[in-house]
């Protein structure tokens, strides 16, 4: 096959899916085509659609490829699904969803003593919504439910895969500055805060 | 200070009802917060004003009938703690002894790094609010299932709730409220007791006594456990005839 | 609104829908805009799309337009529409599965006395699939088969042994949480949506 008409193959297949198609699934439909290939293809398909700046592009998300409508549209287009802005998680969603995003796998209580307060609400709301799932039990007494993300999490958030996620800040050298940060509590604690009038 | 809630709005003063409210994310967000406008360092918490803010806002939540979550009692409390400890005369034995306040700065920066990281999340580009996915052409996909579901062990559950909706529609019309608090432990005994008692039951007459949705509910998952368990085996004489739920003279249940 | 901007965002909104999108609702939708401009725009798509060349184009069809699949492709579109297919289970399937996984050993009658239909094509597919097997045969009339989960079942499902399935009183938990209804999504507080006296 022509790489030119595998390329165009290659699209009307990720258009179809709507999912993002991973490059296995490609190189089930094309068992003839080398993998390499079928990267090259799809490593010049994210170039020329971008180059292109048309109102649509190829997103490389959650482990595939998948068509998106560029960002600029998004009041028109909510305008014509006639909904307002239906996407909404609340920040108590995206806090746990944070959590379980780096810190997975976790188990609900991990996850509520960060937050301090009890999460099973929304974890049940996102386990719905598929932004999360259960990944086993820990080996700990009653076995809790271990949470993790699922590809529709690296989906929504445009994320390739989970290295993709930005790097938190370390909570190591957080431990560090306190030790040195913070003063032993000396006699007089006044000289510290704020000088007498 | 006091009225400076943001979000609260106005309240009618003649409600009684108790309004549950997130105007703060928990107690570790409420903490962030009179660290941040008090201006201190995060890293020398001024602790006595700092627990008195806490208290005073928590005392204003509860003026306003606001539920006030045991979570931020339990943080409360905490602040106390360390706010005496604070005070006390710090023994000479021990060089190093660490900073009462270290554990809850500790727990105040991790939650601080979830924070800006879920901020962080939302500041790209969010499919469904920045971006948008084709749903797949029904026309193309619908090869052979009415409705296709991706399998995870959510799925499972999710079908089996569906399951028991389904069922609780033909055996009980939702009547009744819940008078009692059942635990599905109790209602389990419940159920092996009378089958127990029967010796064996037909498998809808055990529902259509169900009184409301969630003894239905409760009922079924106890069928279901004692079948696992082996208490009870299900059985038909005949493809046609009724199920019958019969004893099977052993009690897993007492064991546990 | 820019007429490039104006085509980013019609472009959008067609890919969007599936369906065939009218003048009319593209007017809607951009109210603003003069229809004389939104046909012009149209015009243009339907050209530069066809110029372009790709594995998609626009196609102006019953009284709209619609992006589609470029004709040359539909062995790939099949081939790898027939992968999808495979990797999905029905709900009638999950329930079969779930069914077994908690009764088994389970004859094909009872299944079906739960369930109320039929299953004898889900519990052929899933035999097939081997996610069950028949494990022996039910010393009663007609000695019908009794069927149980396979190590394939453990694997699609992530569960370490059966004994990580949930329990039921687990299963009863978020059945309670999903049924009340949390309101974990919403921002605004409760009171906003009270009427003002």
């Amino acid at each position: 096959m022509e790489q030119a008409d595998l390329k165009k193959s290659i699209e009307s297949i990720i258009f179809i899916s709507g999912e993002p198609v991973s490059v296995d699934k490609l190189a089930q439909v094309f068992p003839d085509i080398e993998r390499s290939d079928i990267r090259n293809c799809l490593k010049e398909l994210l170039t020329e659609w971008e180059e292109m700046g048309r109102g649509i592009f190829l997103a490389n998300v959650s482990g595939g490829y998948q068509f998106r409508t560029a960002p600029g549209s998004s009041n028109h287009i909510t305008n014509f699904l006639k909904r307002v802005k239906k996407f909404r998680l609340s920040r108590a969603a995206l806090e746990v969803i944070a959590i379980i995003a780096y810190k997975q796998p976790v188990t609900r209580i991990e996850i509520e003593s960060i937050r301090g307060v009890d999460c099973s609400g929304v974890i049940n709301v996102l386990l719905e919504r598929q932004i999360i799932e259960i990944k086993g039990r820990k080996e700990v007494i009653g076995k809790p439910f271990l949470y993790g993300t699922t590809g529709e999490f690296l989906e929504v958030f445009g994320l390739k895969s989970l290295s993709d996620l930005p790097t938190l800040k370390e909570i190591d050298e957080i431990s560090q500055n306190l030790e040195t940060g913070i003063p032993a509590i000396s006699e007089e604690p006044s000289q510290q805060e704020e000088p007498l009038p | 200070m006091k009225n400076q809630i943001p979000g609260a709005g106005p309240l009618e003063p003649k409600e009684p009802c108790v309004i549950k409210i997130n105007l703060f994310e928990g107690p570790m967000d409420l903490l962030l917060h009179l660290i941040k406008k008090n201006e201190m360092d995060i890293y020398d918490i001024k602790v006595a004003a700092i627990t008195d803010q806490y208290i005073e806002y928590l005392e204003l939540m509860k003026e306003l009938n606001l539920e006030v979550a045991g979570d931020y009692l339990v943080i409360a409390a905490e602040l106390s703690l360390i706010k005496s400890k604070m005070l006390l005369p710090k023994p000479v034995i021990e060089e190093e002894e660490e900073d009462p306040r270290a554990e809850l700065v500790r727990r105040l920066l991790e939650y601080q790094v979830y924070q800006d990281a879920a901020s962080d999340l939302f500041e790209g580009e969010v499919l469904g609010r920045d971006v948008f996915k084709r749903e797949p052409d029904k026309g193309d996909l619908s090869i052979e299932e009415v409705e296709l579901v991706p399998v995870n062990l959510w799925s499972l559950i999710e079908a089996f709730r569906e399951f028991y909706d389904r069922r609780k529609e033909l055996w009980a019309e939702d009547l009744s409220f819940i008078t009692e608090e059942i635990t599905i432990e109790e209602k389990l005994e419940q159920v092996l007791n009378k089958i127990r008692t029967l010796g064996e039951i037909g498998f809808e007459r055990l529902f259509t006594e169900c009184e409301s949705k969630f003894d239905l509910i409760l009922t079924f998952l106890s069928l279901l456990e004692l079948a696992r368990m082996d208490s009870v085996h299900i059985v038909q004489e005949s493809p046609d005839a009724p199920m019958i739920i019969v004893y099977s003279g052993e009690n897993h249940f007492g064991a546990s």
